[in-house]
């Protein structure tokens, strides 16, 4: 590509506080790059890590986890098992060989709209500089891995 | 098992979408008559039969065009791509309905809030906004009718705390002809006002006003009064709630009680009474807080009788013409049954001590707030005299300084909202009692609200003098001969940009408020939650500062915040209303978002069962499953979210509508179409 | 000649534990014998590639088929027997989800190679690795080409049903072979295609025997690294259980061997991804909600990625690991 | 130019082996090429994974033969967390291995390599199964088989947990005992196992020995190598399957070496062809001369045969008795004839049933310290077993987490990989002179020689099943296919 990378992102957002700063945001026309689409849940607790692995499998670069603030969350307590479930993802897409960073994890309360725009912006910044993800991409074509060649690239003597 | 890969059999539902111009608000960013066209050719194959842009689809014309075309085109679907849902969802929702399709298999993207706002090329804004509505049309498509759950009301009501709001909330029902239980943790009823003498900016008289609707509320027969009790246990859910409270051992049995007093006037042993006349004056070891308490029944002060020390005395017992004293009473534990419940908990008063260089406590003719209140009480230690400790002194000079604890990094961010009025009427008092020159320290004058600036102008026309500028402290060490003996405030006064030393004979300290300090272990028990600065939460900062997240349990007074005696009166009465509609109502309607489990799919393992803070996930042993009960259930799908069976799903937002957005959020990228130009 | 309807066997890249579960089935496989015309089983009977080829597309009734897609050859002849069969089974982890074969979808293809020809006991100095294409001085021969990542049955062809386990237990084949049976008998009806069958639909949790309480979790355990209770769930002794993700239907052999469940048989009924039940199901009972402590909990699950992927890999929502798809651009 | 004849493999289809053989203008064999064509790549993913889990993953290498993994990475993981298992942990992995090896190796003889014998190479194609077996020796004889690998079967479940795939072997031990009940179970048994390999020698003896043409078919001299052999002894140089030192013996039977297991890649090495999947194992001090044998060439076997060979006799008594027996119809030690091996896994299978017996009987079987809590940290570790089809060596090295860092697998068959090959060219070159067409005897003995070794290639590439199904395709000059034989699975 030689026109700059644009990622995608996908977001997820609590229902009562991060899909309102979003609002708020909206509300005080505060700027941020659209590579990012949300998608809103009731809570940051019904983050399934499946919902993560399907948008990287589906082709996104970045994926960004929204929720009220420790503490705060509408439903009590629920923010911390997104918390512990993110750490844990993180980790395991680690061990699948992600750089950890594609993930992230933002609380933001229902005034907090300038703050979340600010860690879209950056966050969009950051995958910019990683690059395109693609993961699966290679799924379609099922060619050679190790022909003699390419093999003794591939390998780091 | 294979997932996600592009070729979906065909969709049978058809769906309408409908892109808000919004005035320009849209459309200025988004090409909406584009993206409409978009989505009616490249979504076909997805089930849009019709696409529309409109000016404004939540005007009425934009609500027919939607009902129009259920009617006419049999839509199954609707997705509105406008405003946030928060504003409009309930809209079109309601719209669907008229036109026969259940309410819930409408969907609304956001293209304002989080696209055309947000964005400034018209490009790229274009794309999220297909992109956005894409991810909608796919998750509509997954979208089940569904039915709100509907459960009786208990027309009974509990009211936690019996300050000013929580009388208010409680007359206001109990008037309506239903039944109240009042819960307060104290003696009497009555709570903070109770301790005052003037009320701003009227001036009258905290008792006088207050009095009354304390005996209409211990002598209303809808209303059944538990002082010196305290909840401990709430179960079930709103129209169904059953509350555990520990009555407190009065050692007076209150059925022979006839209040006559003489008990405390033999009672030979004398406490200093630091809850009511804050630390100022005494009181008995079997005592009523305050003459007009309501009930009438005193309380015996086990740590303090004589006879619990070393078992004598008993003078108490011996006086008593009704045999009403009980050495042996016990806590006694009732339970109630009522359908909604108010919080009106009120607040703890910032402790003053905490600003050490203010030198309360150290300083003896340093007072609080409270204390000044005690002072000017005309019942109070000094029958209303304003005098320095040694009770007969009166000051000369007054230093009156403003949030003490709030609006400070060092304490407490908040602005305690009542502190400013309390010091003007502070400022007031001490002029028309003793004539002394009174100086108010402030960092900034809020008198917002009926009458409050006038007061301000009433107090400077009196002469007050007022410095702006946090004070930085109170000091009795004196630089120059003038100051011997006095209290020098040393502050900048940042109006002439100089650093003053004030001397004064007495200084009051305009505390602020703050949450009560188990503010978070009650809204734990009631399945409600605290803020960072642990005020409990509002179901909605502008919309609903009443209710909770938690329905049928509302909040009043200044557990919700620092407010006034207006604001927490309103509140009260605001809760008493929603409380009464619900009871109109008799029974009442909860959000269908639930969570349910799958039972043939449970393996019992009980991940599940640590994880609802609402109590809705129990265990079955006999069948080794784990069930939600859907009243409690509040919807946040944390349990569907963990379930590692599977067995878990969630009305509402299910895996598969979930699954399905993501995946049409990203079906422009697999589309190969540009994200952002 | 034989008016006996066909069945056929076939292994792609496994291990030959499925046919060997088959076998364990005893007096079973007579009945299978007796029933049909087993046209193809490389391991119980001689038969022609030609043979298949020469078949009418759809003349096999049921193919019983393990083993994961790993090179081009094992594609060709799924595909093949896909075509040839009525009805295709995807019997046992490798054809389900790759099984841990599988795990090669970890890393690049290419890294495989290398590692295994440059092992301490390999005499590889001048850095020479198979090609499909090889001069011999009498000629060329070739070898079969490794695909980039390892695919479960249904990532090449379309599968009718699903046959879970490592191998699945001969029980359940047992159980497969008498419904098949009383099918052709008109005794019974097949389930709806794509049905996962010889298996329960909750997890192993269900059959296991051990007591269970509300869960809390302080620290993850290893196995062998101290005495456990044997009556009490593994999991809430720290143990990393699969059970609680694990498709049912084995009886709960591992845990009720003390050992943990690894979860040979698969995500339960509906499941999308495998290892995304276990992280977030382990995540949330886990008893703290300070991050740094979360992390040194989870300090105890050394090898997450293994831990939840073991067999899933190749048919979980990702397939593979980046580098798997990083090198096959090179 | 050369003439080219494929021995046309079903391996196109199987993608499980496959061999070429290329003419000469005389259209006498000018080479053969025994390919293997896939891996799994096992040294590669289990690195990063921790070690305890090996003897659940290494199973998977093979379903034919998952205890012989299940044990190898037991006894390697034990060696990296420097930990010794109590006695009982030893003698209950034991009793579940010597089970096994009665199952495994009655299979064989029975369905695989035997009919061969007991049906005669002569015996029509379809007969040369195990149905033709029954049909012989009579009909309870499918019931004994069918009994014995039921037997053999229910002992690794009861101690491993599981009938294929055990679960049990940690670091340290077993994560279970088993009870007093269950031992009787296992008891009886292994004596039911006695009389069926006492039962299964006779039928060799009445059978084969009693048959001159065969006795000469063992010893002609087409299946004669004269390799090196390896075997697994005890301290008193006894055979022993679970653990002991690799021993290995030269040409004239001669002590060679005998190493302990983590001095393994002293003495082993593995070379490598561009045109197969699979290393050829030789003699590290001997070195790699290419396919031939000989006391120059690094070329060993590792087989039933080969056990006999390393080893000063068998550690029970009746095994004993069938030892000597053994080479003294052969002619003493060592035996070269690679037919040879088909009677010396009979010897060893009544040895591994008396042993499972042994076992079963020591009153330490059901104490409850079946497990050491390892305390040390993790380094490196070496396990080895005598795999049914070979010395099976794993080695490991860890991190301080116990994470793989490097692994390395050389198992049963694949040390078999160049004495097979070699096989093929021999028996290759003795059947095609000339071009000219062959008889389908002559062919059996090639498909003999081969399966002798009952190569599993499930193990040897890591990736294939049990059996190897190969059918052999000789073409005319025209490339008309004129004959086929076949190996069966």
């Amino acid at each position: 590509m030689t026109e700059t990378f644009e990622p995608t992102i996908i977001g997820f957002t609590c229902n009562w506080c991060s899909y309102r700063a979003a609002d708020l945001a909206g509300t005080a026309r505060v700027k941020y790059p659209p590579n990012v689409r949300l998608i809103r849940l009731m809570c940051s607790g019904r983050l399934d890590p499946t919902f993560v692995f399907k948008a990287f499998a589906n082709g996104a670069d970045g994926v960004l986890i929204t929720g009220c603030h420790p503490g705060e969350c509408h439903y009590i307590e629920q923010n911390y098992k997104a918390l512990r479930r993110f750490i844990l993802m993180r980790r395991t897409l680690q061990g699948l060989g992600l750089e950890p960073v594609r993930v992230k994890l933002v609380w933001a309360s229902a005034a907090e709209g300038v703050k979340l725009a600010g860690e879209i912006t950056s966050f969009v910044e950051e995958i910019r500089a990683l690059g395109p993800l693609h993961w699966g991409k290679s799924d379609e074509s099922s060619s050679v891995i190790h022909q003699p060649s390419s093999l003794q690239e591939e390998v780091p003597a | 098992m294979t997932h996600g890969n592009g070729n979906k059999p065909e969709v049978q539902e058809r769906i309408g979408v409908y892109v808000c111009h919004c005035g320009s608000n849209i459309a200025g960013t988004v090409d909406v008559v584009q993206v409409a066209q978009w989505a009616a050719e490249k979504l076909k194959h997805r089930g849009v039969v019709i696409a529309r842009e409109y000016k404004f689809m939540c005007s009425s014309l934009g609500q027919e065009l939607v009902e129009k075309d259920i009617k006419e085109l049999g839509l199954t679907r609707v997705v509105v791509a406008a405003c946030s849902p928060h504003l409009h969802e309930k809209t079109f929702r309601t719209a669907c309905a008229r036109a026969g399709l259940n309410p819930y298999l409408c969907e609304m993207v956001s293209i304002r809030e989080q696209v055309s706002w947000v964005h400034t090329d018209k490009i790229a804004t274009t794309a999220k906004a297909k992109a956005v509505i894409s991810g909608g049309v796919e998750r509509v498509i997954h979208q089940v009718p569904l039915e709100p759950l509907t459960v009786p009301i208990n027309p009974a009501t509990l009211v936690v705390g019996g300050g000013i709001a929580g009388i208010q909330s409680a007359l206001e029902i109990a008037d309506a002809g239903f039944h109240v239980y009042m819960v307060e943790r104290e003696p009497s009823i009555g709570g903070h006002m109770a301790q005052f003498d003037k009320t701003f900016p009227t001036l009258d008289c905290a008792a006088c006003i207050l009095t009354p609707k304390m005996v209409s509320v211990g002598s209303h027969p809808n209303v059944t009064l538990m002082t010196w009790s305290e909840v401990e246990k709430v179960e079930g859910y709103v129209g169904n709630f059953t509350v555990t409270i520990r009555k407190k051992a009065r050692k007076i049995n209150e059925e022979l009680c006839t209040g006559c007093g003489i008990c405390q006037e033999k009672c030979p042993k004398k406490v200093i009474d630091n809850v009511y006349e804050a630390g100022l004056g005494y009181r008995k070891a079997v005592y009523t807080p305050f003459a007009q308490a309501v009930p009438r029944f005193p309380v015996m002060d086990v740590e303090n009788c004589t006879y619990f020390e070393n078992g004598k005395c008993k003078a108490c017992e011996k006086f008593c013409p009704t045999e009403a004293i009980d050495f042996n009473q016990q806590d006694e534990i009732v339970t109630i049954n009522v359908g909604n419940i108010v919080l009106a908990t009120g607040y703890d008063l910032f402790d003053a001590r905490r600003v050490t260089n203010y030198g309360y406590g150290r300083l003896p003719n340093v007072f609080t707030s409270l204390e000044m209140e005690r002072l000017t009480n005309a019942a109070g230690p000094t029958n209303g005299a304003i005098v320095l400790r040694d009770g007969k002194t009166t000051p000369n000079a007054v230093g009156i300084i403003h949030c003490v604890g709030s609006r400070d990094r060092n304490f407490n961010n908040y602005c305690s909202v009542i502190c400013c009025m309390q010091s003007l009427k502070f400022a007031h008092l001490v002029h028309e009692r003793t004539g002394a020159t009174v100086y108010n320290f402030y960092i900034d004058m809020r008198t917002p609200f009926k009458d409050y600036d006038e007061f301000y102008q009433r107090v400077m026309e009196e002469g007050t003098l007022f410095v702006r500028g946090k004070v930085a402290e109170v000091t009795d060490v004196p630089r120059i001969p003038s100051e011997e003996g006095k209290l020098i405030i040393q502050v900048e006064d940042t109006l002439v940009g100089r650093q003053r030393r004030i001397p004064v004979d007495m200084v009051i300290l305009s505390s602020g408020l703050e949450p009560r300090a188990d503010a978070k272990e009650t809204a734990k028990r009631f399945g409600i939650s605290c803020s960072i600065n642990g005020w409990f939460i509002e179901k909605h900062p502008k919309l609903d500062p009443i209710a909770t997240m938690t329905e049928g349990i509302y909040i009043a007074g200044c557990a919700q915040g620092p407010k006034d005696i207006p604001a927490s009166v309103s509140q009260g009465a605001a809760a008493a209303a929603r409380v009464l509609g619900k009871i109109e109502q008799k029974e009442m309607a909860l959000e269908p978002v639930r969570a349910s489990v799958i039972e043939e799919q449970c393996s019992g393992c009980r991940i599940c069962n640590g994880l609802c803070p609402f109590n809705a996930i129990s265990f079955h042993e006999d069948r080794m499953v784990s069930e939600i009960n859907p009243a409690l259930c509040q919807g946040c799908g944390t349990c569907v979210a963990a379930c590692p069976a599977g067995a878990i799903t969630g009305t509402g937002f299910s895996n598969d509508q979930i699954m399905a957005q993501i995946e049409g959020l990203l079906m422009l990228n697999v589309e190969k179409e540009p994200v952002a130009a | 000649m034989t008016a006996k309807p066909k069945f056929a066997m076939y292994w792609a890249a496994s291990c030959g534990g499925c046919e060997i579960a088959v076998l364990n089935t005893h007096e079973k496989i007579l009945d299978v014998d007796a029933n049909f015309d087993v046209v193809f089983w490389p391991v119980a009977m001689d038969a022609k590639y030609k043979d298949v080829e020469a078949m009418e597309d759809g003349s096999i009734l049921l193919t019983l088929f393990n083993g994961g897609i790993r090179n081009d050859e094992n594609e060709h002849i799924a595909k093949l027997l896909r075509k040839k069969s009525k009805i295709l089974v995807a019997f046992g982890s490798c054809a389900n989800e790759g099984c841990i074969p599988g795990l090669a979808n970890l890393s690049a293809a290419g890294e495989i190679v290398h590692t295994a020809f440059n092992t301490i006991s390999t005499d590889n100095p001048t850095e020479i690795y198979p090609r499909t294409s090889v001069d011999v001085p009498e000629g060329e021969i070739h070898i079969p080409k490794i695909l980039p990542v390892l695919k479960t049955l249904d990532q090449v062809v379309d599968v009718d049903y699903y046959m879970p386990g490592c191998p699945p237990e001969s029980h359940q084949i047992a159980a497969v072979i008498d419904l098949v049976i009383q099918v052709l008998q008109g005794k019974a009806e097949l389930p709806p295609k794509g049905s996962v069958i010889g298996a329960g639909n909750s997890t192993v949790c269900d059959e296991c025997t051990r007591t269970r309480n509300i869960k809390s979790i302080k620290a993850f355990k290893r196995i062998f690294g101290q005495p456990l209770d044997a009556s009490l769930c593994l999991l809430e002794q720290g143990i990393p259980c699969n059970g609680p993700a694990t498709r049912s239907g084995c009886n709960a052999r591992c845990p009720s061997a003390g050992a943990q469940c690894i979860g040979c048989y698969g995500p339960a009924e509906g499941v999308m991804d495998y290892g995304a039940r276990l992280i977030t199901s382990f995540a949330s009972v886990i008893d703290s909600n300070d991050p740094k402590q979360i992390e040194s909990i989870i300090d105890g699950i050394p090898d997450p990625a293994g831990q939840f992927y073991r067999f899933n890999l190749a048919g979980s929502l990702l397939k593979a690991a980046v580098p798997a798809w990083k090198k096959e651009k090179a | 130019m050369n003439q080219r004849i494929t021995i046309d493999p079903i391996t196109r289809l199987e993608g499980h082996g496959k061999i070429e053989i290329f003419l000469n203008e005389d259209g006498d064999v000018a080479n053969t090429y025994f390919q293997i064509p896939e891996l799994r790549g096992f040294e590669r993913f289990c690195v990063g994974r921790p070690v305890e889990e090996m003897p659940l993953l290494t199973n998977r290498i093979c379903g034919v033969c998952p205890e012989a993994h299940h044990m190898a990475a037991a006894k390697a993981a034990d060696a990296v967390y420097h930990v010794d298992p109590p006695r009982t942990a030893k003698l209950l992995r034991e009793l579940l291995y010597s089970a096994f090896y009665v199952t495994d190796h009655t299979t064989h003889f029975y369905a695989l390599g035997g009919p061969d014998f007991i049906m005669g190479p002569d015996a029509p194609v379809a007969e040369r199964n195990i149905l033709g077996v029954i049909h012989k020796v009579g009909l309870e004889i499918g019931g004994k088989v069918i009994q014995a690998r039921k037997y053999g079967h229910t002992v690794v479940e009861i101690i491993g947990g599981r009938k294929v795939h055990p679960c049990t072997s940690i670091p340290g031990g077993l994560t279970k005992g088993i009870t007093e009940e269950q031992r009787k179970e296992i008891e009886e048994m292994g004596k039911w196992a006695i009389d069926f390999a006492q039962f299964s020698l006779k039928i060799f003896n009445d059978i084969v020995l009693g048959n001159q043409q065969y006795v000469d078919l063992i010893l002609g001299d087409i299946y004669n190598h004269q390799t090196y052999y390896m075997g697994m002894v005890d301290e008193n140089n006894k055979i022993n399957f679970y653990d002991g030192k690799v021993r290995v013996v030269d040409p004239d039977g001669k002590e060679f070496v005998k190493y302990e297991p983590k001095d393994y890649a002293e003495h082993i090495a593995e070379h490598v062809e561009p045109w197969t999947y699979l290393k050829f194992p030789y003699l590290k001090k001997v070195g790699w001369k290419g396919f031939v044998d000989g006391k120059d060439s690094g070329v060993y076997m590792a087989t039933p045969l080969s056990r006999l060979n390393a080893c000063d006799g068998m550690a029970t008594p009746l095994a004993q008795e069938e030892y000597e027996r053994f080479f003294s119809t052969l002619g003493g030690r060592p035996v070269h004839q690679r037919l040879a091996i088909h009677w010396a896994r009979l010897v060893e299978l009544l040895y591994a049933a008396e042993r499972w017996v042994e076992l079963a009987t020591d009153p330490e079987i059901t104490s409850p310290n079946f497990h050491t809590v390892p305390t040390e940290t993790p380094t490196e570790g070496v396990g080895i077993v005598e795999a049914p089809r070979g010395t099976l060596t794993h080695h490991y090295t860890t991190d301080e987490r116990g994470l793989l860092t490097k692994v390395n697998l050389i198992v049963g068959t694949t040390n078999n990989y160049a004495p097979i090959s070699m096989s093929i060219n021999k028996a290759a070159n003795s059947l095609i002179k000339h071009g000219e067409v062959v008889t389908e005897g002559m062919l059996n003995m090639v498909e003999m020689a081969f399966r002798a070794y009952d190569p599993c290639f499930g193990c040897a590439t890591h990736s294939l099943p049990g059996q190897m199904p190969l059918e052999v395709t000789i073409r005319d000059a025209k490339g008309e296919p004129v004959k086929v034989l076949r190996q069966y699975c």
